[in-house]
């Protein structure tokens, strides 16, 4: 099978995946329609005006009905508006959800980055040191790590780095750990932080990394990376584990195959045959592990963006859960959703790129 | 007749939580240039462990080679065993995989193995890499032994290159040459595989010999280069010092990260590739069109889940016959096909001893394969050789009682009417095998010499040695 | 055999499956951190177990200290191992940490373990039909399970904790929704492979009905694996049920005994100032002891692994 | 012949191969196609061919243990409806009738005692056949004791009630407790095993003991009807001629018949009384083993013959080697599924599907050019004639 055949085949499969979550996130916002009505608050006085906000939100339509009203407002974006008690309270969910995408989506990308950097090749060295002192300990540390509750880990690395810590001034995070949100020109208030010296730009992309390249503004390139550096880092410790296991154990498996022995028995000296006959395969297995782990990554991006005060998606799921925010809350859990699926097509694309069996089915 | 291989007391064992397996106790055989010896037995007897051995391939852990000794002509490749076999008794059952003396073992081994001895196996569709395409599996074993045959190829193509264009335009070749180039033409020519594979193959020597042309101080550069390292490698192989021969592995190590097989898979998928790429590929090709694979070229491309198990098993013998090894170890080639298929291996393994002189073991549980193919036939039992005999005597004059039981227990499609004679018992554990003579408990003439003593090796007539205390003669060893 | 003529052939094979038994055990002993790791488990049930009653109080909830600083209540954190009552210190808020921890031991393992061991129940069932009868229904079950399975762990726990309510159940249904899938698709993926397996082919001839195989023969068979599954995810419930306590989103005051509201008590003062750095024994000890348990937990599970798959074992 | 045990008529079994974009069915396996199959009371018919040919789906159907996709099965029929039956289906195929057709499922289908409709039959039939595969390793349960494993279809069937009697026609009884762990204990010293044994768990046993232990399994309900499939595959030669004199012993002692799947044609030979050959889902020749090893005339069958090695390095012979793979399944070549490898192959053979016919007597071939072959080949390929010009 062609690569782009097995593409739009996969591409296919996700209708109903969508339908199914779109299902589920429907069941969610119209059991409660109290919820669902709440930024009418102050508009109804009389039960006739809450049949009337009733029936402009269709809630008052079989179940079908409201279903149909509902796919519509969500893929016409018409997601509704921030509740008061937020941030931004009034605000078109489909604005804020603009401002609050590039942080969550650079802090995921960064994390996943370390998560491939750090636990592929600790992976390969646990199984080609198998039983050895290098395996024991990349395997109880990563075992450690994924032990650890995000949030705590995310407090040790606030003590760690928070101005009162006797490490020196230039290594702190500014403002006693927490991410001064003007940097990402979320509120107007506040003090001065490390971007600010540009503030009153537009932020071409929303992205700290990237907008701060595009003025050309080297330190504060640095200093947003040193930033954007820590969440990531203890979001993609708290998950690497799996990887680890899974790169190891498969490569042990593979390490046992006849194909290596094929490749022993040629001459192919012990470095190639660990680079390119077991570690290939090996990745090709490992890559059916990344959409699980990309999955519990984001879970760990909620707890971290919560503790770092990161001002992303997943504070934002955080501030309107605890504000009874209906509407943001199902607009958070439906995109974060739509984000894990996306994950997961991309994984498998990259699984029949690396397995040329898996297009043959 | 002239020694390929000689392989004395060969001892291995393998260390596991019930004890240690005795795989293989004293193992002594020799293989004749040019010949195909048979080595039989059933399942746990020892003989894919034996094999194994000699390509020091054992997993290890839990497996170990303890002694014995392999030459190979001249070569001496257990070399350096006795040291390590020190190493592994004193720090069992927690060895340094990484321990020095083994890695440079390693190292010394990678240039005997696919270069000298090369081996097919049981299972074709498991041999392959199946993320890998045919070409770049068999051009990997090309890269790591032939470098040197490529260059002077593409070399002696650039200078005949006027002599190229005309055959390219005739289609045919004429006049031979007596260098490099010349005999890959014949050899082309010797394939008869049709005007469109000779078309093809001098297509891309033109193609090579151009890029050659260009970039001529490079290539020059590196033909220097690898005769060098050629020269280090003879010499290893040889009879050195101890520092000498530290010093060459180390250049060795070097030049083997150098070789960067990982990124081959790149240069293949390359649209113009460099000419040592493209001579690597038209000898992939060459190979697969000598072991009779159909659409040579377009299999090239092909993964190995895309083939049958009997064209997978056509592609194993071409990736080991890559570098014309002298000694071919056939494990089970045929066990996992079909007759039809088997017989069609069996006949390329034929003209194989035939045309290239390749002295071949052949490994089989099958005495049917055997007979059809054996000169000389190694029965081993328990990790035992307990019978050696050249293949006529051996079934027309068995001596050995397992030997015996062993063919009156085969249904004979010739002859029906033959009773079926049943060696009682199985194979015994080898964690604690049977004292004395292994064969005792399923022997029907076992008499109380048997469960105490070894039996010697004896040789009865004219190359027919038979371990059993039933005979009497000239003891061998 | 004529070694072994020692009494009946029953006992003679229950001295094998002793030797067995040991050769097992063997097996996990080799790897002494998985023992470790099974000893750390089961003090900790103990202390589950028998560590509320000894304390005694309303076992759901912290102790609280507080003092009298004029007409206004403060409540400052005490240092550990200063004051008898209090020995591990306490929070902002003054809870109780020792009493936290013992207490929220037994709340945390029992919310768990209702959702581990419903996930493995649910999963089994809809596992066993997927894999073994196939067809249709097994198809939609693992289209079913696919869309659960892409929904993120804590983002949908807090959409159900904020559109049912704050509730236990709300939380253990919320946790159960998250983890059945898994369970499915490994119950699944075991049955069928055994199910491809000749056995299962012999008791069908032999005019088994499929009830019966599937009880007998498929399950036995495939039942191994989630045990190593349970093992390893009830320390992802414990770490998922502390995150959401430690958000805030607890369903019994902020006096509950549990692991991650302990640190959510001290990090929320913390947000004032330089409270955290100043305070560090209010977060790090409750962190540690969850982080003992899950990881002796996955080490467990880990050597359980080891032990049940035989490609380990050679 | 004496009474017929089992006949089946018109059985196929296509699998189909999902695949594209919806998943949908993209073509068939014909795993087994169009085959008509008769099996006599204590004898013992050989199945041969290579990998693919549908040999152990045969099996499979023969026993009930998948569903075909269309033919019927019947017990011990009486002559009548059988006959019946026959002359319906021949009718239907003599009208090109080559694809599935509704009718002809109807016809077969309904039909009364047809084992694959009838679901009193289903389950009397059940108690009577047994199946011994391959795999040793994988036929017996790992979490069970040996004495388990021979008892459950015990349990499920029960045993005929006069010991010994294999009619068919005796009431079952179960057995318990005591009564049955001896059972189990007789059946298996008979096996060479002994009462240690049934406390054990499989993997505790070689590949040849666990044979012994699934053929147990089979025997113990005393069948009328075994199908071994490749039961000695996986084993030693010498563990092999164990087992082959084993089954031989119960057959004897238990008048059972016996249908032996294997690629192993010298195991055939040594312990079928007929044998049938197989390609790609086809019979392509059907004789007594000694007729069709020493006039075997389809092609492929020659080939097949001349291409096992025999142990005995004097002889020589005349190697028929096959060019090329077995086909796939899915995708067979028209007419003659053999013509792609046949030396004889003609432009008919690509076109038109050779029918099986009876060239010598009890000697069925499906090839376009039966008879010229017989007359020209059968001295060259044939084992026993060769080995005579050999010497």
């Amino acid at each position: 099978m062609k690569l782009y055949i097995y593409i739009i085949r996969r591409l296919l499969l996700l209708i109903p995946v969508i339908i199914g979550v779109t299902l589920i996130t429907f069941y969610l916002s119209h059991i409660n329609i109290n919820l669902l009505i709440t930024e009418y608050e102050g508009k109804i006085h009389t039960y006739a005006q809450y049949l009337k906000i009733r029936k402009e939100l269709h809630l008052d339509g079989p179940i079908y009905v409201q279903y149909f009203y509902y796919l519509g407002a969500l893929f016409t974006g018409n997601w509704g508006f921030v509740s008061p008690g937020d941030i931004d309270p009034g605000t078109p969910v489909v604005v804020e959800f603009m401002k609050r995408f590039p942080p969550t989506a650079e802090l995921a990308l960064i994390a996943t980055l370390i998560i491939l950097a750090l636990g592929i090749p600790l992976g390969v060295l646990s199984a080609v040191r198998k039983d050895r002192i290098p395996d024991h300990l990349t395997r109880l540390g990563a075992m450690a790590a994924v032990s650890m509750p995000t949030f705590w880990l995310g407090l040790l690395v606030l003590i760690m780095l928070a101005p009162t810590s006797p490490i020196p001034h230039w290594l702190t995070l500014y403002g006693n750990g927490q991410l001064n949100w003007s940097v990402y020109g979320l509120t107007s208030a506040g003090t001065p932080a490390p971007f600010y010296v540009t503030g009153g730009l537009s932020r071409p992309t929303g992205f700290l990394l990237i907008d701060t390249l595009y003025y050309g503004d080297i330190a504060a390139f640095l200093n947003a990376l040193w930033y954007v550096f820590w969440p990531a880092l203890v979001v993609a410790l708290t998950t690497f584990g799996v990887i680890i296991r899974f790169m190891r154990s498969s490569m042990l498996e593979n390490l046992g195959q006849d194909y290596i022995r094929t490749a022993r028995s040629k001459g192919v000296p012990e470095q190639f045959v660990i680079k390119k006959h077991a570690r290939r395969n090996a990745l090709g297995s490992t890559t059916t592990v990344l959409g699980l782990i990309f999955a519990s990554l984001l879970a760990g991006v909620v707890v971290t963006e919560t503790v770092f005060n990161w001002p992303g998606m997943g504070r934002w799921l955080y501030e309107a859960a605890y504000n009874n925010d209906m509407v943001s809350v199902m607009a958070t859990t439906f995109v974060f959703t739509l984000i894990i699926v996306a994950a997961n097509l991309i994984v498998d694309v990259m699984y029949s790129y690396l397995d040329p069996r898996v297009r043959l089915e | 007749m002239e020694e390929a291989l000689v392989v004395k007391n060969l001892k291995t064992q393998f260390f596991i939580y019930d004890g240690v397996v005795k795989a293989l106790e004293d193992v002594t055989f020799t293989l004749n240039k040019g010949e195909v010896l048979g080595i039989v037995g059933e399942t746990g007897c020892g003989k894919s462990v034996t094999a194994f051995s000699i390509m020091r391939l054992i997993p290890d852990p839990p497996g170990r080679i303890i002694s014995g000794q392999i030459r190979m002509g001249n070569y001496d490749l257990m070399r350096g065993i006795d040291q390590e076999a020190e190493i592994i008794l004193k720090k069992r059952p927690k060895i340094k995989h990484h321990n020095n003396v083994i890695k440079k073992n390693e190292h010394f081994y990678n240039k005997i193995r696919g270069r000298y001895i090369s081996m097919i196996f049981q299972e074709p569709m498991a041999a392959l890499n199946p993320v890998y395409t045919v070409e770049d599996q068999i051009i990997e074993s090309i890269y790591l032994h032939s470098m040197t045959k490529i260059l002077k190829v593409i070399k002696s193509a650039s200078e005949h290159l006027p002599d190229l264009k005309s055959f390219r335009e005739s289609g045919e070749i004429g006049a031979e040459f007596n260098d490099e180039v010349g005999t890959e033409l014949s050899k082309i020519k010797n394939l008869k595989k049709g005007k469109d594979s000779v078309e093809k193959h001098l297509d891309m020597l033109i193609d090579e010999a151009t890029k050659f042309s260009e970039k001529k101080e490079k290539y020059e550069e590196l033909l220097k280069h690898s005769i060098e390292i050629d020269d280090l490698e003879e010499k290893l192989l040889g009879e050195v010092g101890e520092q000498e021969r530290d010093s060459i592995i180390s250049v060795l190590t070097k030049e083997a990260k150098k070789t960067k097989l990982n990124r081959l898979t790149k240069k293949l998928k390359k649209k113009n590739p460099d000419p040592i790429v493209s001579e690597a590929r038209r000898e992939a090709l060459a190979l697969l069109e000598s072991v009779n694979i159909p659409n040579a070229f377009q299999i090239l491309k092909n993964y190995p889940h895309e083939l049958s198990g009997g064209m997978l098993q056509r592609v194993v013998i071409a990736i080991a016959l890559s570098n014309d090894p002298q000694i071919l170890i056939a494990d089970e080639p045929t066990t996992a096909l079909d007759v039809t298929i088997q017989a069609q291996i069996l006949e390329l393994l034929r003209d194989l001893k035939k045309n290239r002189g390749t002295s071949i073991i052949l490994i089989t549980h099958d005495l049917g394969v055997i007979a059809e193919m054996a000169d000389r036939v190694v029965v081993m039992y328990a990790g035992n050789v307990v019978e050696t005999a050249p293949s006529l005597e051996l079934y027309h004059n068995p001596k050995h009682p397992y030997t015996i039981g062993l063919l009156q227990s085969i249904p004979r499609v010739d002859d029906p009417t033959k009773k079926l004679n049943i060696i009682r018992g199985t194979v015994p554990n080898l964690i604690t095998p049977p004292a004395g003579c292994r064969f005792n408990p399923r022997c029907q003439f076992a008499f109380d010499r048997c469960l105490v003593e070894v039996p010697p090796t004896i040789e009865t007539s004219e190359g027919h040695t038979v371990a059993c205390h039933l005979f009497t003669g000239k003891e061998v060893r | 055999m004529t070694t072994q003529t020692v009494g009946t052939p029953l006992s003679r094979a229950l001295k094998k499956r002793l030797e067995s038994t040991k050769r097992s055990f063997y097996f996990l002993t080799r790897s002494p951190l998985a023992t470790i790791g099974l000893a750390v488990v089961i003090a900790y049930v103990l202390i589950a177990i028998v560590g509320p009653e000894i304390i005694g109080g309303n076992p759901l909830m912290m102790k609280q200290y507080y003092l009298f600083q004029g007409h206004s209540i403060v409540f400052n954190p005490l240092p550990p191992f200063k004051y008898s009552q209090f020995p591990l210190g306490t929070t902002f808020g003054g809870y109780s940490i020792y009493e936290g921890i013992v207490k929220g031991a037994r709340n945390d393992l029992i919310l768990a373990s209702a959702v581990v061991i419903s996930g493995a129940l649910i999963g089994v069932v809809l596992g066993s039909i997927a894999g073994y009868k196939g067809g249709v229904l097994g198809e939609a079950i693992m289209r079913v399970t696919d869309i659960f399975l892409s929904l993120p762990t804590i983002v949908i726990a807090l959409a159900f904790l904020t559109v049912l309510g704050r509730y236990e159940n709300v939380m253990i249904g919320a946790l159960i929704i998250i983890w059945w899938p898994t369970y499915t698709r490994v119950v699944r993926g075991q049955v069928l492979t055994v199910r491809e397996q000749k056995y299962v082919e012999a008791s069908v001839a032999a005019g088994s009905s499929s009830l019966r195989t599937v009880i007998k023969h498929i399950i036995p068979n495939s039942i191994y694996p989630i045990f190593v599954q349970m093992s390893l995810d009830y320390g992802n419930v414990i770490l998922t049920l502390a995150a959401l306590f430690f958000l805030g989103f607890t369903f019994a005051g902020p006096g509950f005994a549990e692991w991650g509201n302990i640190i959510s008590a001290a990090s929320n003062s913390a947000y004032a100032g330089a409270a955290l750095y100043n305070y560090p024994w209010t977060i790090t000890i409750p962190g540690l002891v969850i982080l003992l348990f899950v990881l002796s937990l996955n080490l467990f599970g880990d050597g359980l692994r080891d032990v049940l798959d035989p490609r380990m074992r050679r | 012949m004496s009474e017929i045990l089992l006949k089946a008529i018109g059985v196929r079994k296509y699998f189909p191969i999902k695949g594209g974009i919806s998943g949908r069915t993209l073509g068939y396996v014909h795993a087994v196609d169009d085959v008509n199959l008769t099996i006599y009371k204590g004898e013992t018919v050989g199945v041969v061919g290579e990998s693919g040919c549908g040999k152990t789906t045969l099996g499979r159907v023969i026993l009930d243990l998948i569903e075909p996709t269309t033919g019927a099965l019947f017990y011990k029929p009486d002559e009548a409806s059988v006959n019946q039956l026959e002359g319906l289906y021949t009718e239907l195929t003599a009208n090109g009738a080559r694809e599935l057709k509704k009718e002809e499922k109807k016809i077969l289908g309904t039909t009364k005692d047809n084992i694959y409709k009838s679901r009193s039959k289903r389950k009397d039939f059940r108690s009577r056949v047994q199946i011994v595969f391959q795999d040793p390793v994988s036929s017996l349960d790992p979490r069970m004791l040996i004495k388990d494993v021979i008892a459950e279809p015990i349990r499920i069937n029960g045993v005929p009630k006069e010991d010994g009697t294999n009619d068919g026609t005796g009431a079952r009884v179960r057995l318990r407790g005591e009564v049955a762990n001896k059972y189990v204990l007789d059946i298996v010293t008979e096996m060479g095993l002994n009462e240690d044994h049934l406390y054990r768990f499989p993997h505790e046993f070689s590949g040849g003991q666990r044979q012994r232990i699934a053929i147990a399994r089979a025997i113990a309900v005393k069948p009328e009807f075994i199908v071994l499939d490749e039961p000695t595959s996986a084993l030693d030669v010498s563990v092999q001629a164990q087992i082959l004199s084993l089954l031989k012993n119960l057959q004897k002692k238990y008048n059972v018949t016996y249908m032996f799947i294997t690629h192993n044609l010298a195991v055939i030979r040594a312990v079928s009384n007929r044998v049938i050959v197989m390609y790609l889902g086809k019979i392509v020749e059907e004789a007594l083993t000694d007729e069709l090893f020493e006039f075997p005339i389809h092609p492929y069958t020659q080939a097949l013959i001349s291409a096992i090695p025999i142990p005995d390095p004097t002889f020589k012979r005349q190697r028929l080697v096959l060019s090329g793979d077995v086909p796939s399944p899915a995708n067979p070549p028209s007419g003659c599924r053999f013509h792609t490898r046949c030396r004889f192959a003609k432009e008919i053979c690509s076109t038109e599907e050779p029918k099986l016919k009876e060239i010598r007597a009890g000697h069925i071939v499906a090839c376009h050019f039966a008879e010229e072959i017989l007359k020209t080949e059968t001295s060259s390929s044939g084992i026993k004639k060769t080995r005579e010009t050999a010497k």
